[in-house]
């Protein structure tokens, strides 16, 4: 499914919104109208979310971590994330690309697929992208080499053997070397790349990757003034055709991307809303922004 | 001394000492009969093998003196003169005269022995004419323990007694006796015994030994698994700190293991040229010898070796896998290719009997203490002490350690040695149960490995519940399917184990893991 | 933005450089040409006579050298380091030693159909899996199969529960040493500790003459050559590149869209079924198959030829089969009592010195000489 | 060319190099000895030591470089019966000779091989025949305990026959096998207890290899099975063994040999005396201050000089010569026997000592067959051998022309 | 306090540092500025020892610690919280505080006022530091390198990761520290950061790189009216 069917789907959804008898209808909920052949594998963005978690909890030997969480996201949309350290935003992170299963609660991606029942390389093959808080590459591949794994192309084996990039697919890595300024550094060893360099590379391997939903842990930590700002720029081009989730603590950089925020304490969300708001409350005041 | 009339003539003595076994146990049965200190005397000799013979007379041998057998006074050996043999036979045949003559003579101690002695006699071989001697030592003042021995021989020479009441009190004692060994003789008097009462009595005898046995064949094997288990533990402790801890592949492990056992072979050596009279607490120098001896070791190799290679523990891999040749060949060109003898101390040897059949040996049994003993300090010494937090944090991170102000690399010399050190310890004690050469280290490496890795790489408590379990399942499987298949079945029961926990017993959990 | 076109991507290498190739000729050539004609055709006394003694050597050397080749893709390139190569090495070899028992047919000394040490261990009829043993093509079948296969369902189940690391190194040595005790056993039907000796056809060919010496010669050096070309062929795949990733950053991996699994089963497998080939071509060579190939310290060996001559670089673990156990057999006679010391001290010096390797050394030597 | 070349195929290194070891040294000795005497044909000898690592594929791979490259006149070498299944077909194909100076199992005859250790009718049957005699304490119940190869296997398989002959019946038996390298005999040692305690006298006959041995002998010593309780008759276990135990509580236990080092008898003195002396000035490890001998260094040292006066006899190290002027060779043997070389079979006619373990680790010899044993590699215990005669088949070679 | 003086230092082949001087003096905070991959944190491991220079000169308090080995910097009294935390993960918070103790005597405690800085850390003694949330770790880096009261406090990136209100109170911390340190002793501090506002506010003194060399200095009160920001921001 293409950026523009989900924008349309979302649009139509939209549309219908007031339409529609809410409650309970012969199909579970759904309309039959809007019934159609679900492709295996596709999101079906059609309820107008592309994320959506409810009442999620996880514990960490008796510590609470994620408690309650609800949270949803509509497609194409740029949604940032603030909190405390450790209120639990990279746990949830962690939950939605499979890598911490949740004790209960429900993650849908889409109104089709179970996150749950997904594990990581599937999730991240139904078009979910990740860049973690310490930025990870393969350190012992090249700059290129870590683009091109990224590539997103059939991740199985046999295609593997086989595979060459195509022109097609050559200029969008030249296009993506040149986006986050590495050029120079093509042939380098990852590794030996600085830590701000790591950063812009696992960037890249993303923007390669093409999900439909990039769930950004910290992009521009580590990042010069002016750097932050391109990346703004790159994450509201993004916006739309994309879905993205950012956690930062940078206010600069939230309120340059972002229309809505999320606030997460105590692996719950403490307020919603867009930043002034959000930066007005008393509570996220007191145990975030600080005075 | 000037023996009475009848006593030790030289024909006796030289027939005891010489000629076919026949002619040996009757002349042995003779003087056995006659109570005389002289004959008395040459039985003992004989069966502690200082009896020699020339052509017409025979000799005790006291050290460097020769005494005349007949008149007891020094006399001069000739150089023809021979051994006395004895073969196993005649050692049983001299253990029951001896044990006879003893009965009414000795301290408790031997009394007991001695009783214990007919006592086996009985049951292996229950020959009735025994019964006067046994009766007579009854009727006398004697030592309770071997009061009791005596009265089960009792039991056991009269179970086949025509007299029903005999028989019926013979059954009933029988079943104190708590030896599988009695089984045989009772279910055999089952097969002809017409008495009902006596049958009920033998049958409920045979169920008490049986539950006995039961008991004790029972507790033997959880005994024998954890004694194993001590064993992989003493093995695996150094390897946890060198390995699990430092992430050096130290396959030089098991011959720093054997340089302990060496060490302990040299020390013993010492004390049996310098301190004869010392000889049972050699193992009291032997400890700190060993520690120290694969400790050096280990020191040099962190500091020639090992210390180039952190961060890169597969190479740690093939660099110890050389170190672990040449070792192996230094010994064999130090000491020789074979083995060499590790003698216990004698508080070492021998066992205590408990339930009657399970005999426990001390060597196991002071080994267990001291596996548990090194655990626990190797238990402080890491969580508590400050050496034991630096090793943890320079093993995690070694550069940012050195920013803390820790001495990164004397930390790592120390730790290394204490872990080598601790395998030295192993090898101490490894001594006392098994061979002391060149190839010792070879036969525990693996096991150390899976042990530690088991238990989960970095995990104490880890380690302890996999030697522990791996020596019970052992030795729980060993009894019903023998050695072979057991130790298949439990590196088969590793394998299936890891696929529930790949991380081992006590996985980290969390993201401290990937970090 | 600056345009696209500006940016020089790096090119994808070919399989060998021209050079290469040309080294991989002369190596075809001297396998499948030079050493026959040397061997067969030069009486004994010319100076250039290649010895019988050369061939088996050699021969022998290039088994272990496939060994080491796949130790170093699953190694070097894919960082599981199995304790367990041996195992496959020698079940391929026992498939491979249970069709030449077979060739022996009444020539054993028991005149029997069974295998001799069946006959005196009153075994009265093949057991089960003898069952094809006198099939040439099922030998060859199950030469692949079995060290496959046994690779395939261990590998699938640890893989599955992602085990890593040592724990999984030490799973596999587990299992080569179980397998030992196994075969072992005079009950397991491969005659126990002395295992299968005494061989004197294949496919009906005496085993003991020069050609078929030569011939066996052949066709390991060609298979050698062969495995080097595919796992070249591998590693510079995107395949190999996933495979060095998982290695790295397993994790990452996976949040790239790829399942490490099927990535991981199909290396390890292939690797096997390299290890059992090298095992099969070894067992004629040598003469004799049996337990003391699965212990532990031999599946340690195969490691360190691959580290010796260098991990991660196809060569290296060739070179370094070569160098050990050329070393080692030369040495054995030359210093048969400290030739210990010798080798172990090449294995601490190379870990020292020569981080990269033998062919490590060799790259820096050239690179320092051209700078 | 002025030198006759002596292969020495014993393992120097790895696990077998602890009992080995020794034995080239026993060669090299003889070696010295020879040559002391102007050598052999007028030329010196020269040994080829190799070291084959205990490493059963490198065995083949030494024999065939010192058959193809040294052209040794002979090889002494080898001690398990799989290093000499190894080198065997190498032998055979280049027709070289080798002297294999261990007791085995049997089952086997090479026209290129002289064996003179004990075949198991040289050593096993009479050691339970010896056990069965009222001497030997009258045992009825057996144990029969050994290490999980071929040659226990094998012994305990033909011992099985024997005493089924004797009348022994099934459960009277028990047998049981340990791993290579096991250390660890409580589980074995309280079943033997419990096994002899239910029934008659038990004798426990130990196949076990050499390096189990001393844990078994640890355990049993603590266990208190004595001698007199529950009699052990090894096969396996020597001297050299021994010097790595404390054999006090081990006084009685047996073991069966065709050679002690506490046989009295002048060749055995001059024998004793000349490793001592050799030992010493060659500086051997744990030998020169400690010198002891055992079965295979004699069987070891009778097979070499044989070969010597068999090449004298022959005048020429031709393989084929040699091995016709083998047959019948005599020599006096340290046993105190003249040993002599069977006329057809390889084997050596060999008295059988029973020796019980003493205080110091020597061995008391109280039993001996009245004269040499013929040996019978093709024990007739083995139902498939009924009328195989004991001469060396030339159907090897045959076949693999 | 500290006085670096013409450092050169390459990786392999690259050159990194082309002849970088810098001094911290007691009572001030020296600001490190510079774009991604310009060698402030290469800059800052040739100070701790961490990596080895090509050449020049390393002097601390009064002597050169050239050849010194990072423990015994250490042990002179400097401290270093490293860019990326990098705690010890299997320790524990507790743990990794007594390691930060490394250089004092045994059973020192860590100084209280840590624990009213980052009261999260009190919380979580027993936790392993590597399940810590980003910022818990930061914060515990920083207090790490505080434990030992150091004469010289080297910081790379601290507020990375760190929650608004936190950086606020680390600023004022730094600030506190420079003049009066733990206990009343003035601190010299040399901070690597890419918040600007945030190294503009705390800077006494400021060096920006570019490439390996330092393209401008100057004391902290002048960055706004030389551009820093535009400098930094090429
Ligand atoms: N494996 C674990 N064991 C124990 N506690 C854990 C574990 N993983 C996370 N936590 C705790 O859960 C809480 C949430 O952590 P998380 O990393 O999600 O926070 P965060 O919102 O991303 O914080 P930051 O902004 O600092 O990155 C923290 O208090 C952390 O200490
Ligand atoms: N181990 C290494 N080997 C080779 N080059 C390295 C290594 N570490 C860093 N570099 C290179 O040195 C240069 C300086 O790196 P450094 O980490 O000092 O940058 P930095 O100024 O701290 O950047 P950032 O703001 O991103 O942290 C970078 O180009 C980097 O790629
Ligand atoms: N031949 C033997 N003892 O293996
Ligand atoms: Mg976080
Ligand atoms: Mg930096």
């Amino acid at each position: 499914m293409t950026p523009d069917l989900m924008q349309a789907g979302a649009e139509r959804m939209q549309r219908f919104a007031g339409v529609l008898p809410s409650g309970n209808t012969a199909s579970g909920g759904r309309a039959a109208g809007f019934a159609r052949p679900l492709v295996p594998g596709e999101v079906d963005v059609t309820h107008g979310r592309i994320l959506y978690l409810e009442d999620v909890h996880v514990a960490f030997d008796g510590f609470k971590a994620i408690n309650g969480l609800s949270l949803d996201i509509a497609p194409g949309e740029l949604r940032c994330i603030i909190g405390p350290n450790g209120a639990g935003k990279t746990t949830m992170m962690d939950i939605i690309t499979g890598k911490t299963r949740p004790d209960r609660g429900t993650v849908f991606f889409g109104s089709t697929i179970d996150l749950l029942r997904h594990r990581e390389a599937e999730i991240a093959t139904l078009g979910i992208g990740r860049k973690f808080q310490k930025p990870t590459v393969f350190e012992r591949l090249s700059v290129y080499e870590n683009l091109e794994l990224a590539l997103a192309t059939h991740k199985r084996v046999w295609p593997s053997l086989r595979f060459q990039p195509n022109g097609e697919q050559r200029d969008r890595l030249a296009e993506v070397l040149t986006t986050i300024h590495l050029v120079e550094h093509v042939a380098r060893t990852a590794g030996e790349l600085s830590h701000g360099q790591k950063q812009w590379l696992e960037i890249g391997m993303l923007l390669m990757q093409d999900p439909k939903l990039l769930l950004l842990d910290e992009p521009v930590a580590g990042m010069t003034d002016e750097e932050t700002e391109r990346t703004a720029q790159l994450f509201l081009s993004l916006k739309g055709r994309h879905s993205l989730m950012v956690v930062e603590h940078d206010m600069a950089f939230v309120r340059a991307i972002a229309a809505t925020v999320t606030v997460l304490c105590d692996g719950a969300v403490l307020a919603e809303g867009t930043l002034d708001e959000v930066q007005a409350d008393e509570r996220v005041i007191e145990v975030y922004l600080g005075r | 001394m000037a023996g009475p009339v009848q006593a030790l003539s030289a024909a006796d003595a030289l027939a005891v000492a010489r000629g076919d076994t026949d002619d040996r146990i009757a002349a042995i049965h003779r003087l056995a009969g006659s109570a005389d200190d002289r004959a008395t005397a040459l039985l003992r000799a004989l069966a502690a093998e200082s009896l020699k013979f020339s052509d017409s007379q025979v000799f005790i041998v006291e050290g460097e003196r020769a005494l005349d057998a007949l008149s007891g006074q020094p006399a001069a050996l000739p150089d023809a003169a021979e051994d006395a043999m004895l073969n196993n036979r005649l050692r049983g045949a001299l253990d029951t005269a001896l044990a006879g003559i003893e009965l009414f003579t000795a301290g408790p101690e031997r009394q007991r022995e001695a009783a214990r002695s007919l006592q086996r006699n009985a049951f292996n071989d229950p020959d009735p004419e025994g019964l006067p001697l046994i009766e007579k030592a009854l009727a006398t003042g004697l030592d309770a323990g071997a009061r009791q021995s005596l009265e089960l021989a009792q039991a056991a020479l009269q179970l086949a007694s025509a007299d029903q009441a005999q028989r019926l009190a013979a059954a009933l004692k029988l079943g104190e006796a708590r030896q599988p060994i009695v089984r045989p003789l009772i279910e055999e008097r089952l097969k002809n015994e017409a008495s009902a009462e006596v049958q009920t009595a033998l049958a409920a005898s045979l169920a008490a030994i049986d539950r006995r046995v039961a008991l004790a064949s029972g507790l033997g094997q959880a005994f024998t698994g954890i004694s194993l288990g001590s064993i992989l533990l003493l093995a695996a402790l150094g390897l946890a700190i060198t390995y699990g801890l430092m992430g050096v592949i130290n396959m030089a492990h098991g011959e720093l293991i054997m340089i302990g056992a060496y060490a302990t072979w040299l020390v013993q050596g010492l004390f049996r040229q310098y301190l004869p009279d010392w000889f049972d607490f050699y193992l009291l120098l032997a400890l700190p010898a060993a520690f120290a001896a694969s400790a050096l070791v280990g020191a040099v190799m962190e500091r020639t070796v090992i210390r180039f290679l952190y961060g890169r523990p597969l190479e740690t891999l093939l660099a110890t896998w050389g170190i672990s040749l040449v070792l192996m060949q230094l010994v064999r060109s130090l000491f020789g290719a074979q083995n060499v003898a590790v003698e216990n101390p004698s508080w070492m040897s021998g066992g205590i009997t408990v339930l009657g059949s399970l005999s426990l040996p001390w060597n196991r049994l002071i080994i267990l203490a001291f596996a548990a003993a090194v655990l626990i300090g190797v238990s402080l010494l890491i969580a508590r002490t400050r050496l034991g937090l630096f090793v943890r944090g320079v093993t995690q991170n070694r550069p940012i350690a050195a920013c803390m102000g820790v001495n990164t690399a004397r930390i790592d010399t120390w730790a290394f040695a204490l872990g080598s050190g601790i395998a030295g310890l192993a090898g101490c004690a490894l001594s006392q149960i098994g061979n002391v050469g060149p190839d010792l280290g070879q036969a525990y490496i693996v096991d150390s490995f899976m042990v530690v890795v088991l238990g989960g790489v970095g995990q104490l408590a880890g380690t302890v519940y996999a030697a522990l379990g791996l020596g019970l399942i052992n030795k729980f499987i060993e009894g019903w399917a023998g050695a072979v298949l057991a130790k298949i079945a439990v590196l088969v029961f590793i394998i299936v184990f890891i696929q529930k926990r790949p991380q081992g017993i006590f996985a980290l959990k969390g993201r401290s893991v990937e970090a | 933005m600056p345009s696209p076109t500006t940016v020089v991507l790096p090119a994808r290498a070919p399989l060998l450089t021209r050079a290469g190739w040309s080294a991989f000729l002369a190596a075809l050539l001297a396998v499948c040409a030079l050493a026959p004609v040397l061997n067969l055709l030069l009486p004994a006394g010319h100076p250039l006579h290649l010895s019988d003694y050369m061939v088996s050597l050699v021969g022998k050397i290039m088994c272990y050298a496939i060994c080491a080749l796949a130790m170093d893709l699953i190694w070097g390139y894919s960082g599981i380091l199995s304790l367990g190569h041996g195992l496959f090495f020698a079940l391929g070899g026992y498939m491979m030693g249970m069709y030449l028992m077979r060739q022996i047919g009444r020539d054993g000394q028991y005149q029997s159909e069974l295998p001799d040490f069946m006959v005196f261990l009153d075994w009265k009829e093949l057991p089960w899996h003898w069952a094809l043993s006198d099939s040439f093509l099922a030998t060859l079948a199950l030469i692949v199969l079995v060290p496959g296969g046994v690779a395939f369902v261990f590998g699938y189940f640890a893989f599955r529960s992602r085990i890593k690391g040592v724990y999984f190194s030490i799973i596999t040595q587990a299992l080569t040493y179980a397998a030992l005790l196994l075969f072992f056993r005079n009950e397991t039907g491969f005659g126990g500790n002395n295992g299968f000796t005494d061989f004197k056809r294949i496919l009906g060919v005496p085993i003991a003459t020069p050609s078929t010496r030569m011939v066996l010669f052949v066709l390991t050096g060609l298979t050698l050559l062969g495995c080097f070309l595919l796992a070249r062929w591998l590693v510079r795949s995107q395949y190999g590149r996933v495979l060095q990733a998982i290695r790295d950053a397993e994790s990452r991996t996976m949040f790239c869209g790829y399942d490490p699994l099927p990535y991981k089963l199909s290396v390890w497998t292939l690797s096997a079924v390299m290890c059992g080939i090298a095992g099969a071509l070894y067992v004629p060579q040598v003469g004799i198959i049996n337990p003391s190939e699965m212990t532990p310290a031999n599946s340690i060996e195969i490691a360190v030829w691959a580290a010796v001559g260098g991990r991660g670089t196809l060569i290296g673990p060739i070179v370094g089969a070569f160098l050990v156990n050329g070393a080692k057999s030369w040495l054995t006679v030359t210093f048969p009592e400290f030739w210990l010391y010798v080798l172990g001290g090449l294995f601490i010096a190379v870990t020292l010195f020569l981080p990269q390797g033998v062919v490590g050394l060799v790259k820096k030597l050239r690179r320092g000489g051209s700078a | 060319q002025d030198t006759i070349k002596v292969g020495v195929l014993h393992s120097l290194s790895g696990t077998m190099a602890i009992s080995e070891t020794v034995l080239k040294d026993t060669v090299l000795m003889a070696i010295d000895e020879i040559n002391a005497k102007g050598g052999l044909l007028g030329k010196k000898l020269e040994p080829v030591v190799v070291d084959p690592a205990s490493n059963w594929p490198l065995f083949a791979e030494k024999t065939k470089q010192l058959l193809t490259q040294d052209k040794v006149a002979v090889i002494f070498g080898c001690w398990t019966s799989v290093s000499r299944k190894s080198v065997l077909p190498v032998v055979e194909e280049n027709n070289g000779l080798l002297f294999y100076p261990v007791q085995y199992e049997g089952e086997e005859l090479s026209p290129n091989v002289f064996y003179t250790g004990a075949a198991p009718n040289q050593q096993a049957i009479p050691a339970v025949e010896y056990l069965m005699s009222k001497d030997g304490g009258s045992a009825k119940r057996w144990v029969l305990l050994g290490t999980d190869y071929v040659y226990p296997r094998t012994t305990n398989k033909i011992l099985r026959a024997f005493l089924k002959s004797k009348g022994v019946s099934e459960a009277d038996i028990m047998e049981e096998y340990t791993p290579f390298g096991h250390s660890d005999y409580q589980t074995i040692i309280a079943k033997i207890k419990k096994f002899a305690a239910e029934g008659k006298k038990t004798a426990v006959v130990s196949t076990i290899n050499g390096d189990s041995n001393v844990p078994f002998y640890k355990e049993l010593g603590n266990a208190g099975l004595s001698a007199k309780d529950v009699p052990v008759v090894a096969f396996s276990v020597g001297e050299e063994e021994l010097r790595g135990v404390d054999t006090k509580p081990l006084v009685g236990h047996l073991a069966a040999w065709n050679y002690f080092m506490s046989i009295k008898s002048p060749a055995n003195t001059a024998f004793v005396k000349k490793w001592s002396d050799y030992a010493k000035a060659k500086n051997i490890a744990g030998h020169k201050d400690k010198p002891i001998t055992n079965d295979p260094m004699e069987a070891t040292y009778i097979g070499f000089n044989m070969w010597a006066q068999a090449v004298t006899k022959a005048k020429s190290t031709d393989v084929d010569k040699v091995r016709e002027a083998m047959a019948g060779q005599t020599f006096p043997a340290p046993g105190g026997f003249v040993s002599t070389m069977d006329k057809e079979n390889h084997h050596l006619h060999k008295p059988v000592f029973i020796g019980e373990v003493r205080a110091d680790g020597q061995f008391n010899v109280v039993w001996k067959t009245p004269g040499p044993v013929v040996a019978d590699p093709w024990s007739d215990y083995i139902p498939e051998n009924k009328g195989k005669k004991n001469v060396p088949s030339k159907a090897a070679k045959v076949a693999s022309k | 306090m500290l006085d670096a003086r013409d450092i050169h230092q390459a990786y392999g082949g690259s050159h990194i540092l082309r002849g970088v001087n810098l001094q911290a003096r007691a009572g001030e905070v020296t600001v490190v500025l510079g774009r991604n991959g310009v060698g402030k944190t290469t800059l800052l491991k040739c100070l701790m020892g961490l990596v080895p220079l090509k050449s020049g000169e390393v002097v601390f308090d009064g002597r050169s610690v050239r050849a010194a080995p990072p423990y015994a910097r250490a042990r002179l009294g400097m401290g270093y919280v490293p860019q990326g935390r990098e705690i010890f993960a299997r320790l524990t918070v507790q743990e990794n505080l007594q390691m930060g103790l490394a250089t004092r005597p045994l059973g020192t405690p860590v100084p209280p006022q840590l624990f009213e800085l980052f009261p999260v850390l009190k919380q979580m003694l027993g936790r392993r530091g590597g399940d810590l949330s980003g910022g818990q770790q930061q914060q515990l880096a920083i207090a790490r390198a505080l434990a030992s009261r150091p004469k010289l406090l080297i910081l790379d990136e601290p507020t990375e990761g760190i929650q608004p209100n936190i950086i606020k109170d680390i600023g004022r911390v730094i600030r506190q520290l420079a003049t009066r340190g733990l206990d009343g002793e003035p601190m010299a501090i040399v901070l690597v950061e890419q918040y600007y506002d945030f190294a503009e506010a705390l800077a006494d003194r400021y060096l920006v790189m570019e490439r390996g060399e330092v393209i401008a200095s100057g004391p902290g009160s002048e960055m706004a009216e030389k551009g820093v920001r535009q400098l930094v921001a090429i």
